[in-house]
């Protein structure tokens, strides 16, 4: 199978640096649906998947999508969505199957100013809790990975789909209409210098195979067999054992509901990735994600060439939280300014519980449209930190 | 009988040129506000009233006031 | 050189945005400058207020947002009247005298480009965005004139090249009459 | 005496009586056969003697309902993309004595309302239902359409469209609907008088418009933006009913037709179906 990468440096929106990332680490299968702000990566992959023998599929909607691409895995290939707003409500019942089957896709989800249909052509951030909660059911724990910059989105897309392997599990790239629609410069390496995980095959024959390691619920690196293998695979939407055959028995469900769970939380070190700037002296931190990160960095250096002592602090793998990391910074500093795009407050909610009650942390929302202005920000730290 | 393009509305699409049975309207030089150039019924005196460019014109911009019935008939005994 | 902020703003459909990638993607690729660019626009394809804006730097460009334009490309009255509050002071401002009209402003410099008439006399009212792309390159000197045709050539659809290059030059002739009257 | 120039005050008769003055311009591009398809609903709303209290524009999401939603004077009730039919059966169900004049498009209805469309026709639920069919999508920005043609090039089929086009009015025939017709934008008459015979027909009426969308099916499939071009392409690739008769099925390949398809004035809508489960079954 050819790689598909093309080595080069590219000036090119997010979205489309999600599709070459998508393409380098293997993935050959795509379905989606038109969609503002996330319609590019679509066009993208219409125009390079067939190039490299890829399948590349515009579905009815949003919901067939990620069926569709749950079902492509489960038949062997690497698969991507991607979609915004609305489209991510349709998609969580699709996101069910993917989690509970323990399925390795990737769904992108760039952020749009909501709720219902909102601003489709400008920025918000107020899905962090639905991909992490949406999908009904709970019992799970889900990996979202945020970028900032469009050459971090070709990266991160590439990181998605290995973590999708070695955690066996859907794996969200949470992205917004700032990063998707910003065009930079991205430089695509030498495929030699890519780090792709592969499928994981079983190394056992059928019978000693168990499709769902639910007695290993830490297991990582897991087979995944697929369709035509010869090992009689079983996925379904029900509860089922290590075979796959359903159950309402009370201690599969606990099994399966703490091998969803553990598989990820039992590996925290390999999925804390954060950004900090400026924390060594500092009293004070900004925290933001994705597309706020940039304003907030650009604020945080005004106040440092005016002798605030401010700290910076990202989390770009957002799901699971970093709790640890963020209690570092909290016992540090006396005050967090938590900015994020959106009025309710859901990564504040986050930075607080992880905080423990060690540093104050206060709440710079905005309802989204236009992205925070460096400006804002500086002036909303100079009004909190006196 | 009179039209009129109501100026705000049109942008210039080009239907009631290239649909008046009678070639009335041309392209005026006269732009609106968003900078699409107006048409005009240059040659009003060949329209025959029949509605088309109204009906044609997608925006609502063509306001066409047709001779009442009463003044009609005494056009015609002028003539 | 340092960070320089530009607008780009008209009408959905006038190829304010191509004009905005072509800058953005000459000085990251061409020049080996950092560049980011950014757009705005609202939900009609056509005819609504659109925006295009490219921040160029020498340095890692943080925040990739134009507040305050050093350089304001304007090809439509309304967005001229919405926009031109925000220029900062001393900015240059390149207006497609053809399609807006000015007001007295001490705190710019306005430069009347006739970019549609000479896109139309060109053959391709088209084109008027690169027109005055040229004239902005011409005036500003932020990027070589060459290393942005390089870039045209590649950018433009395929057989499109030789009319996008003669209105980039065409629109760097523009800018040396601008300057004279003005 | 023709005059052009600042005419504020001057408004065309359709716009003053049914449409909201501050929503115009309404956004569709310049030559869109939107606008056109609303004038002849418009006609037969004036002729049927409609009225904004006892008439609600329904919408789903694309250009067809982006722009009709709020232009109308009366009410006007937007729903998710792809879920008109859902909203108005909850509409009508409420209020069947009201009119429900319904705009959806070949996205919104043709994928991903597919299913909801299907089942409103089955249940032949009693509104008006208006396909724009512009064979692409537009407010998005040019995407492959269920009614695309086989080979069309845009934004998602770079190297030409191979998924055959939906017939969505054989499928609103099959599926139950009572009235069924297909016009091209510029048969203005025929459009109105079916909106009418919509309207007083019980059950659900299904009218699809083939129209030109300059900006990205012009564009991206035919190569031209120019909206007379796109108009003179759409009629060449469809036949009236009876002209169809005179023709081979040779002759008629890649044909579309135009016309009404089925009228049944017999077959009854859900709403009298439950007003008279009610009779039966309402205790007080």
């Amino acid at each position: 199978m050819s790689s598909g990468v093309k080595p080069g440096r590219y000036f090119v929106q997010g979205d489309e640096a999600i599709a070459e990332g998508a393409i380098a680490a293997g993935c050959r299968f795509f379905a989606g649906y038109p969609i503002t702000p996330s319609s590019e990566t679509s066009e993208t992959m219409a125009r390079r998947l067939p190039e490299v023998g890829g399948v590349c599929l515009q579905m009815e909607d949003e919901l067939a999508s990620i069926h569709c691409i749950g079902a492509a895995s489960v038949a062997g290939m690497k698969a991507l969505t991607v979609s915004s707003g609305p489209g991510i409500s349709l998609k969580l019942e699709g996101l069910g199957w993917g989690i509970k089957n323990e399925i390795p896709y990737v769904v992108v989800d760039v952020q749009r100013a909501g709720p219902s249909n909102g601003v489709a052509t400008r920025v918000a951030q107020g899905d962090l809790y639905t991909v992490r909660y949406g999908s009904a059911g709970g019992n799970c724990a889900l990996i979202a990975l945020s970028p900032k910059s469009t050459q971090e989105a070709f990266d991160l897309t590439i990181e998605c789909f290995n973590l999708a392997e070695i955690f066996r599990c859907p794996v969200f790239l949470l992205t917004d209409e700032t990063v998707g629609h910003t065009r930079e410069l991205l430089v695509i390496p030498e495929e030699s210098e890519l780090k792709i995980v592969k499928r994981f095959k079983p190394t056992v024959p059928p019978e000693k195979f168990s499709m769902y390691p639910l007695e290993t619920p830490e297991a990582i690196n897991y087979p995944f067999p697929s369709i035509g293998e010869g090992y009689g695979i079983c996925v379904s939407p029900y509860t089922h054992n290590s075979k796959g055959y359903a159950s309402t028995a009370q201690d599969v469900q606990e099994k399966m509901a703490k091998r969803l769970v553990y598989k990820v939380t039992a590996h925290l070190d390999m999925l804390t990735r954060v950004e900090s700037q400026m924390m060594a002296d500092a009293e004070f931190a900004v925290v933001a994600y994705g597309g706020d990160a940039r304003p907030a960095l650009a604020a945080v250096e005004m106040a440092r060439a005016q002798g605030l002592k401010v700290g910076f602090f990202r989390p770009i793998i957002v799901w699971p939280f970093p709790d640890g990391e963020v209690l570092k910074v909290a016992e540090k500093v006396k005050k967090i300014l938590v900015c994020e795009l959106n009025i309710d407050g859901q990564l504040v909610r986050e930075v607080e519980r992880a905080s423990k009650g060690k540093a104050e942390v206060y709440h710079f929302g905005s309802g989204g449209v236009e992205p925070h202005l460096p400006s804002q920000i500086f002036n909303e730290l100079r009004r909190l930190f006196k | 009988m009179a039209i009129t393009i109501i100026k705000d509305f049109c942008k210039g699409c080009g239907f009631c040129i290239s649909y008046c049975p009678k070639k009335v309207y041309d392209l005026s030089n006269e732009m609106n506000k968003k900078g699409y150039r107006l048409p005009r019924p240059a040659r009003i005196e060949d329209c025959t009233e029949c509605g088309l460019c109204d009906m044609y014109c997608p925006d609502f911009a063509i306001l066409l006031e047709k001779t009442k019935k009463k003044e009609k008939s005494k056009e015609k005994e002028g003539r | 050189m340092a960070r320089q902020e530009v607008r780009f703003a008209g009408f959905g459909g006038q190829g304010l945005l191509l004009a905005g990638i072509l800058l953005g993607k000459t000085a990251a690729i061409y020049a080996g400058k950092q560049a980011a660019q950014t757009q705005s626009y609202g939900t009609e394809a056509r005819g609504g207020a659109s925006q295009c804006n490219v921040v160029v730097d020498d340095k890692e460009i943080t925040y990739v947002g134009v507040v305050n334009p050093d350089v304001f490309v304007v090809m439509s009255q309304e967005a001229y009247e919405k926009l031109i509050g925000e220029v900062k002071e001393g900015g240059l401002v390149f207006y497609d005298c053809d399609l807006v009209k000015i007001k007295e402003n001490s705190k710019v410099k306005q430069i009347p480009i006739p970019s549609t008439n000479t896109a139309k006399e060109l053959g391709k009212q088209m084109v008027a965005n690169v027109v005055i792309l040229g004239a902005m390159v011409e005036g500003t000197k932020m990027l070589d004139g060459e290393l942005l045709k390089t870039c045209l050539k590649e950018s433009v659809p395929p057989g499109t090249e030789q009319l996008n290059l003669k209105a980039f030059e065409a629109g760097r002739a523009l800018y040396g009459k601008a300057i004279q009257g003005v | 005496m023709s005059t052009v120039g600042d005419t504020l005050n001057l408004i065309h008769p359709l716009v003053a009586k049914y449409l909201r003055r501050e929503r115009m311009p309404h956004m569709a591009c310049p030559g869109c056969g939107i606008g056109q398809v609303v004038h002849a609903t418009l006609m037969a709303v004036d002729e049927l003697g409609l009225t904004p209290k006892d008439t609600v524009w329904v919408q789903g999401v694309g250009c067809s309902s982006r722009i009709t939603y709020s232009t109308w004077v009366g009410d006007n009730v937007d729903a998710h993309h792809g879920r008109m039919f859902a909203v108005a059966t909850g509409l009508k169900m409420s209020r069947p004595d009201m009119n429900f004049i319904c705009f959806t498009g070949d996205g919104d209805c043709g994928a991903i309302g597919g299913n909801h469309f299907i089942h409103a026709c089955r249940r032949n639920l009693d509104v008006t239902a208006i396909l724009f069919n512009n064979g692409i999508y537009g407010m998005t920005g040019g995407q492959v359409a269920p009614t695309s043609p086989l080979g069309a090039v845009t934004t998602t089929t770079p190297y030409g469209n191979i998924e055959d086009p939906f017939d969505m009015c054989k499928m609103a025939v099959a599926a139950g609907a009572s009235y069924v017709a297909r016009w091209r934008s510029t048969d203005f008459r025929q459009i109105a008088n079916s909106v009418k015979k919509g309207v007083q027909t019980k059950g659900l009426a299904f009218i699809e418009v083939l129209l030109q969308c300059p900006t990205n099916f012009g564009r991206y499939v035919l190569k031209t933006s120019n909206p007379q071009e796109v108009v003179k392409w759409i009629k060449e690739q469809t036949i009236s009913l009876k002209d169809a008769e005179k023709l081979s099925p040779e002759e008629m390949k890649g044909k579309i037709l135009y016309g009404e398809f089925i009228h049944q004035t017999d077959r009854t809508g859900i709403v009298e179906r439950y007003q008279q489960f009610l009779k039966q079954h309402q205790k007080e």
